[in-house]
């Protein structure tokens, strides 16, 4: 399954709270932020084993975030790898 | 594969119909088929002809007209999110006195059906919200 | 037939998001789709019994969900975590539910062919 | 006390809209003067005059209009987060073909500075947002 | 200083960051859900001196959240205590 | 003369929001009003070098900070704590700022007259 995530803070934290082994997530928008290994402790800051977490580089540029500035176990993709995702993965949720 | 997409915030307001107009960019060049764009809740002020940005922007109603014109991809916004939020049918319009070129070129109004008919269709359902 | 989950969490009172987002199920039980309707998180708050949107002239929700079997939507599922989380029990809700497990309900989930959310 | 008000969210899809007028209604019974209501960002769209909810719902947009027209307040629409969500003012809508009564009974369009100017002038300045 | 939040999470927590003594927080639309005392720990199950707290009793209505389930500290008022509260303190912040 | 606080507490790219709050204080100083701009959580992040908004076909916010000056307004503060909880430092950040504790912000903030957030 794949999570479509906007949004860090609460709609990020809903996300992880009910994923699963093997399921994605794609950080899009400002969510991109919660990429970023600060504020200590964040959202992500516990890797979750068996769930893949990308961020979508195009949003991550667009705010000047540099992947130096993330945690090491993300994963980066631009739109054509958003579609692979999407074409990997079913069903798609969108967290809004 | 074949993609549905629902687009369910305003623009400018929100990124939604930037990130959905990327992607379906990204999915027509990979090869696949968007099958149907439905506006649904405020994503119908993406349809708006008088929409008018300043010139240094771009335009995103004017980008959803030239999706359908280029690639052919169905615009629908649904008539009762529509209604609520002041874009109206053009027989509606006709009858209330309201404005009848609401609808920017290459969009047309129905019902939520086209939105299941679209979802039943296609391999994967994608949904841009606020 | 496909299997379409609707997920509420979040209120559905307040805004017209809520009542926008039922009509699409009712559309897909008319379709004749296998349609689910999850409550998890926040959303189990809006099932309780005794909402008055009314007094601020703000249109009811719960009559749509009195009225989905009607519409022959039975299976409504809610997390039991989330009940717990919010300490609620399920006479205090307004319609009668399928409470689960957050494993449980996730296991169906991955099998969904779509997912609604908002 | 004096107070202007600002509105940021789009109606329906937000509870702004109506916890602003409930706001005022009991301002308005104290005895309080409400200056100026601004509408801005997705705001806009709370001044479309073709907006028909259904009956058994409240009309957001005439109950504005309503407003204006019993206690004579001041419902100004922002120029700029008008035009780029496609409401146009009536000399700019005949220029471009547009719609020339796109905004409903009460309100009119000005640009930033008559915020200032309510915020300058009032007591309070409260704002209410998606 | 009067706070005005209309979201529980994030922005809420983000509010009680930045308060001092003497100040006042409203929650209103789906922010009255903060009110409740569930679930535990919640945003506001610790007490902050000095500061009040109210919820918007037809808010609270809308939704069906009887005052039984909230914190003993909140208190409540209608739009007329609102105002009476946007009267009684200034500045004002909105946040959404 | 009354004393305007601009509250900035997220991310100011990815839609109009930002662009359009920044007007209102642009606007405020051409009024001759005390306009204070105040980037605090998240919102720090508004101020960082390189970003490229452009790639998205977003317009960029930056052009406009640096302009701040020009339009009078020179009273911008960003809190403290927020920079350290983000691990930025002030060389990392686009225009010149006045960095203070969140407590000599709220200080000042409660002698404001009117306070603008988004």
């Amino acid at each position: 399954m794949l999570y479509i995530v906007n949004k860090k803070g609460d709609v990020l934290r809903n996300c992880l709270d009910t994923v699963s082994t093997d399921d994605v997530i794609l950080l899009i928008e400002s969510a991109v932020y919660a990429a970023v290994n600060k504020p200590q402790p964040s959202v992500l800051s516990e890797r979750i084993s068996g769930v893949a977490i990308y961020a979508l580089l195009p949003d991550m540029r667009a705010r000047g975030i540099d992947v130096a500035r993330c945690y090491e176990y993300i994963q980066y993709v631009d739109y054509a790898g958003f579609v692979d995702l999407v074409e990997q993965n079913n069903p798609v949720r969108s967290c809004c | 594969m074949k993609i549905s997409i629902q687009i369910n915030a305003s623009p400018y307001q929100y990124q939604a119909a930037d990130t959905a107009w990327h992607f379906i960019q990204a999915a027509i060049a990979k090869g696949h088929k968007v099958y149907r764009i439905f506006f649904y809740h405020d994503g119908v002020y993406n349809a708006y002809r008088d929409s008018r940005p300043p010139g240094d922007e771009r335009d995103i109603v004017k980008r959803w007209s030239g999706l359908q014109l280029e690639h052919d991809v169905d615009l629908v916004v649904c008539v009762s999110s529509a209604q609520r939020r002041g874009l109206l049918e053009q027989s509606v319009a006709l009858k209330v006195g309201g404005y009848e070129q609401a609808l920017s070129d290459g969009f047309r109004i129905a019902g939520l059906g086209l939105l299941m008919e679209a979802v039943i269709e296609s391999d994967r359902h994608i949904t841009f919200g606020a | 037939m496909k299997t379409l989950f609707f997920i509420i969490n979040k209120s559905l009172q307040g805004n017209v998001c809520g009542q926008e987002f039922l009509d699409m199920a009712l559309m897909a039980a008319a379709f004749d789709q296998k349609v689910v309707l999850l409550f998890e998180g926040e959303g189990v708050n809006a099932l309780v019994k005794n909402q008055c949107p009314d007094g601020l002239q703000l249109k009811n929700i719960v009559p749509v969900l009195n009225a989905l079997p009607i519409y022959d939507i039975n299976d409504v599922l809610v997390e039991e975590e989330s009940m717990t989380m919010w300490g609620l029990v399920e006479e205090e809700l307004e319609i009668s539910v399928h409470a689960l497990s957050r494993r449980a309900i996730k296991d169906q989930l991955n099998l969904a062919d779509h997912v609604f959310s908002f």
